[in-house]
């Protein structure tokens, strides 16, 4: 894919509403339902993820084009990915711990939930199967974390909101929130046939 | 064009506020068989009885003595003998000291000591003399008046408003001063802007009572630096905040008083109360109360204070049905008795009794978040979601969220489709707040 | 007090009162994305089996070995290496289940409840004990994965296990193999499930 | 005596839930009128079957949960009736009773009932038809009154062109105002849809504010996209959707700046849906994304209350 305005401008509105991580691929749930009752924390793991996955995009692209596929062992492609995005989390986290304290005070709770975000890893192994650049590779981790990051803020909106309603007891937690997905999803329905 | 402010309703618009009753009738004087003058009438530390059982008094003659720096003096309402001073349990939370005097009927007053005419009083003696007549805010906010006519250092005001809102329902008995005795008014309002050296007066009155403006416009005629304005109808506009921003278009700075906007504001009946004091030399012993609603005869009566609501509403011609509430003050912040026993006070400037079925509230529904009640704030706050923080407990957050400033006007519980009680909840919220120091 | 494990019961602690997907809610992904049918539920819930009850082994065998620090790295190698090895069973025996799965086959690395259970059972239980948590916890998994995707392949396809079930007369409802589908139906289940629980608990705690 | 005691205010406002929700349906008569007098009675079964099923869920839901039934506050009627009048006139009945269904359990009493549900219950329902049988959801049919009375056949050319948004030749500007084009029962005739629209202003039910910014934007929009501007004003759900569902006060922002903001992004969303999705109109997802964001909105456009100055020197 060549790199111009429009397809930059499509390829993220595709990333961030139409194919969604949440609504739409089913990546990164356990965060999303997880760490989603406030809208401030939503937001912070949102970012989190954000600079997590663009970086992880960029070194796994490396390993993979520059390693695996070289020495012919691109079979090892999910355990070298894990350990890389592991490896990536740790160093984030003593990276930012060192140099920049207030950031890692924000997000650094959130940084070793990362490592089991199924978006990461899913986004990493997309990048390969699609066969994106070094370039789109980064966007597409990018774009899409900006989708999960929205899609977290605005179900934590909405459940900041529910929190005095009186849900039925067997649906409080997690069925209320996969129903709040759900209904949310069929929202974002909306955007299908937007930036392809 | 009608001056207003921000937000606001226009409660019981179908029926004319519920003023219609009463508004057309003269101000008329009755006179109680025996009053019972509570000491705790105003804001600050009750007076200090100084009379007993068994003792003579006059009329105007003081019974008990300011206590305090704000405290004002409490004066007998009638003349006749001291019956009993006691306790009892009146509105507030706990017993109030009270005087009882059985009225001889003779009206004898006290000696009196006029200080001079409303241009002619010397300055610097006009607020010691409202002192001394004991004269507290009669809109219903019952903060002594002496008080706020004396800024501390390094405070300023530029102009007094006499607020003859009205907004309240079912109230009549500021306009039927306005209308009956213009004069009073306005030389209390000239004495008040001589004694805090003040050049700008202004009269406020609603528009639903043209009358009255045109009254308090001919005796302001040619009285120094005195206009009248007029005020769209709309509640809460004889709030004092909503009132300065009509007028002034300023407003006061949260958690600040009027006179950090350089505004102080008084009841008209207060202003009337004042004139009194100063050129007369009469203490207050008596105010205009309209006792309204399910009363067979609506009236604005002259009633001395202490009286007891039941013979002024017997004064009215009694109860046209079977009472199911009785409240003082207008349907909006009226203050609901258990009794009619009890006497009314200086502040008391309505007598409102409701029959059984309207007395009925309707139970509470779910809120449909239809923000009826962020467009009624006059603070401009989110009544609904500082509910959800009072439901939930969360005074923190409810201080947050600016809930110190609702001045529980009531305007959120009157537009809420779902029957919320919305003011009562904030009004305890701030209880709590200040209560716990959170 | 603590009561003696056995092989029994600690596999049917996995089945039902620690039901990865119906109690703890993990693995939410793999869940949803494997429901579209009661084929790819089977399919998804075997290969988590095995790969749970392949790294629960391997692991309760090294976890004297393995030093406490790079405890979580050595976790997930050896479930990755598992991963790797069903990736790869599978593509060349059911191609068919390869496809409908995709993406979703090598994220069984981060399924949490893998990570979960070697963290909080393998890591210190007996092998034969942790082969039983694994086994008990991957058919619990299956079990749910099968309930979930019945339901939507029913409602979504009229069909189950590609059989044509409701009849011609039925319409599909579209929405539930789509991913709305999926999040609402495994909402309403769970609930359902909640609800259940809850009663058969209250009427145990009734009679006890 | 026996006085009651309670605090202030002592007499509250005649409107409540119910009156609200009955000016609404007042409302919605020219509506549902102008549907039933274009699409014939197969129309007014399925609003019947709508209205009918919203209630007996509400009330079956109340009394299995055992909860007070409200059903007497008219919302679950409201929401029937909304409903009913976004399905085609030829839709089956069965799909009146389920997008019911949705409405009332999944999205209004599971999150707690009335004032709880964070999205339109009736536009959600459609949602989920509309994705579940886009068979029937998006086959529209001339009404039989431009047919003629013995015809229901689907208006061969358009069927599937929801709602003539590109003002098919024919249609002149007259039949989209007065309703003689494809579409759903309610949204065709916007003579109706404004006459209801002046009422509910009038009363005070809402204010101009999501109607005029949603149509506004959208208007505006279209044209700047190069679109015709009077067409996306006429044709589609647009007048339905801005007047009777981003009105929903249940699901829309507090405050009027924030409306504002929801009412324009419903007017781009729908724009860009229209012109770039593959649906062909986005009136519903557009509403329904908005009604998302809302608690995002309430939390940005908090008002500055009264006092929020310098302490003057």
């Amino acid at each position: 894919m060549e790199f111009t305005l429009t397809n930059f401008l499509l390829f993220m509105v595709n990333c961030v509403l139409t194919n969604n991580f949440i609504f739409s691929r089913y990546l990164g749930c356990c965060p999303f339902l997880g760490v989603s009752s406030k809208v401030e924390t939503a937001a912070g793991m949102g970012i989190a993820v954000t600079f997590v996955m663009g970086l992880a995009s960029l070194f796994t692209y490396a390993v993979y084009h520059y390693i695996l596929v070289p020495l012919q062992i691109s079979y090892l492609i999910t355990i070298s990915f894990i350990l890389v995005i592991a490896a990536l989390v740790q160093f984030v986290e003593m990276f930012l711990k060192k140099s920049m304290p207030s950031l890692y005070n924000a997000l650094g709770i959130y940084l070793p939930l990362i490592t089991t975000n199924c978006a990461v890893l899913g986004v990493t192994i997309l990048n390969i199967d699609n066969k994106y650049n070094m370039l789109w590779s980064v966007l597409n981790g990018v774009f899409g974390a900006l989708g999960f990051l929205l899609a977290i803020v605005l179900m934590a909106g909405v459940r900041e909101r529910l929190e005095s309603s009186n849900i039925p007891k067997a649906f409080k937690g997690f069925p209320i929130s996969l129903v709040i997905a759900g209904l949310m999803s069929v929202a974002f329905l909306g955007f299908a046939g937007l930036g392809n | 064009m009608r001056l207003s402010f921000k937000g606001g309703i226009h409660p019981l618009r179908e029926r004319h506020e519920g003023k219609n009753a009463s508004k057309g009738q003269p101000i008329r004087a009755y006179i109680p068989q025996s009053v019972c003058i509570p000491m705790d009438m105003h804001i600050g530390a009750p007076s200090a009885p100084v009379v007993a059982k068994g003792d003579r008094v006059k009329m105007g003659q003081v019974i008990a003595t300011a206590v305090g720096g704000i405290g004002i003096p409490v004066h007998a309402s009638v003349s006749g003998e001291v019956v009993a001073v006691s306790q009892k349990q009146l509105l507030g939370k706990n017993p109030s000291t009270c005087v009882e005097i059985r009225n001889d009927l003779q009206d004898e007053w006290t000696e009196l000591t006029p200080l001079g005419e409303a241009e002619t009083a010397p300055a610097e003696r006009i607020i010691q003399a409202v002192r001394d007549a004991g004269i507290c805010g009669m809109g219903g906010a019952c903060f002594p008046t002496h008080a706020k006519m004396s800024l501390p250092e390094g405070k300023s005001v530029d102009t007094v408003i006499l607020n003859g809102a009205e907004c309240e329902t079912f109230l009549t008995s500021d306009h039927r001063l306005m209308l009956e005795e213009p004069g009073r008014v306005v030389d209390g309002l000239r004495l008040i802007m001589r004694a805090m050296k003040v050049s700008r007066g202004f009269i406020a009155v609603e528009e639903n009572k043209m009358d009255a403006v045109k009254a308090m416009q001919e005796a302001a005629r040619g009285r120094e630096g005195v206009s009248v304005v007029v005020l769209k109808t709309k509640y809460p506009q004889g709030g004092e905040k909503q009132l300065i921003e009509a007028v002034t278009g300023r407003q006061v700075p949260s958690g600040g008083l009027p006179m950090d906007a350089h505004v102080n504001v008084f009841n008209v009946g207060t202003a009337a109360a004042v004139a009194d004091a100063v050129i007369l030399g009469r203490p207050l012993v008596s105010r205009v109360t309209t006792v309204t609603g399910c009363v067979k005869e609506p009236a604005n009566l002259l009633l001395r204070i202490g009286t007891p609501v039941q013979e002024a509403i017997d004064a009215a011609g009694g109860c046209s049905e079977e009472p199911g509430k009785v409240f003082l003050g207008g349907s909006m912040t009226g203050i609901a008795m258990p009794d009619t026993s009890m006497p009314m006070t200086k502040a008391n400037n309505g007598i409102v009794v409701m029959g059984q079925k309207e007395a009925v509230v309707a139970p509470p529904t779910p809120c449909i978040r239809c923000a009826r009640c962020l467009a009624a704030c006059p603070i401009r706050l989110n009544p609904q979601r500082l509910k959800e923080l009072c439901d939930q407990q969360d005074y923190a957050k409810a201080k947050k969220e600016h809930v110190m400033d609702c001045i529980v006007c009531g305007a959120c519980s009157y537009v809420c489709p779902a029957k919320l009680e919305l003011s009562p909840a904030f009004k305890e919220a701030k209880d709590k707040i200040t209560a716990r120091r959170i | 007090m603590r009561e003696k494990k056995t092989f029994r019961g600690v596999f049917l602690n996995g089945v039902l009162n620690e039901n990865p997907t119906f109690r703890l809610v993990l693995g939410v992904c793999p869940t949803l994305a494997s429901t579209t049918s009661a084929t790819n539920s089977i399919g998804m819930g075997l290969a988590a089996t095995f790969v749970l009850v392949g790294s629960n082994i391997v692991i309760s065998m090294l976890r004297n070995l393995i030093p406490d620090k790079v405890r979580i790295p050595a976790y997930i190698v050896v479930i990755s290496t598992f991963v790797t090895i069903v990736q790869m069973l599978i593509q060349a025996f059911v191609p068919s289940l390869y496809e409908a799965l995709g993406l979703f086959i090598p994220l069984i690395v981060v399924n949490c409840i893998i990570l979960a259970r070697a963290e909080a059972f393998a890591g210190k239980s007996s092998v034969f004990l942790s082969a039983a948590d694994g086994f008990g916890m991957g058919l619990g998994f299956t079990g749910a994965l099968l309930l979930i995707g019945a339901v939507r392949e029913l409602l979504g396809n009229g069909t189950l296990f590609g059989n044509n079930i409701l009849g011609g007369g039925f319409e599909p409802m579209l929405l539930a193999v789509m991913a709305p589908g999926g999040f609402i139906l495994f909402g309403l289940i769970l609930g359902i499930v909640n609800a259940i629980t809850d009663r058969i608990s209250a009427r145990k705690g009734a009679k006890a | 005596m026996n006085l009651r005691l309670s605090t202030g205010p002592h007499l509250l406002s005649r409107e409540s839930t119910q009156t609200l929700m009955l000016d609404v349906l007042i409302a919605l008569i020219p509506t549902t009128a102008a549907g039933i007098y274009l699409f014939g009675s197969r129309a007014a079964w399925v609003l019947a079957v709508a209205v009918i099923s919203a209630v007996v869920f509400e009330w079956l839901w109340q009394k299995l949960t055992r909860q007070p039934v409200r059903v007497k506050d008219l919302s679950a009627v409201v929401t029937g009736l909304i409903l009913g009048l976004n399905l085609p006139a030829q839709a089956p009945l069965w799909m009146p009773v389920i997008g019911s269904l949705i409405a009332i359990v999944l999205v209004k009493q599971l999150f707690g009932g009335i004032g709880h549900n964070f999205l339109n219950p009736a536009l959600l329902a459609r949602g989920i038809l509309l994705a579940s049988w886009p068979a029937h959801m998006s086959v529209y049919y001339l009404p039989t009154r431009v047919l003629g009375a013995t015809s229901v056949a689907p208006a061969a050319d358009m069927t599937s062109a929801a709602t003539a948004l590109l003002r098919p030749s024919g249609f002149a500007p007259y039949d989209l105002l007065m309703g003689n084009i494809p579409g759903t029962i309610g949204e065709v005739s916007k003579i109706a849809i404004l006459i209801g629209l002046l009422y509910m202003l009038f009363v005070g039910t809402v204010t101009w504010h999501v109607p005029v910014v949603f149509a506004g934007t959208t208007v505006l929009l279209t044209w700047i996209l190069g679109g015709d501007p009077l067409a996306s004003l006429l044709s589609g759900g647009l007048l339905f959707g801005a007047v009777f569902m981003a009105t929903d006060y249940v699901t829309n922002p507090m405050t009027k700046r924030g409306q504002v903001v929801f009412a324009a992004g419903c007017g781009l969303i729908v724009t860009v849906i229209r012109l770039y999705g593959s649906y062909p109109e986005g009136v519903t997802f557009a509403i329904l994304l908005m009604n998302i964001l809302t608690p995002l909105i309430d939390r940005l456009t908090v008002r500055r209350i009264y006092g929020m100055v310098k302490k003057h020197a």
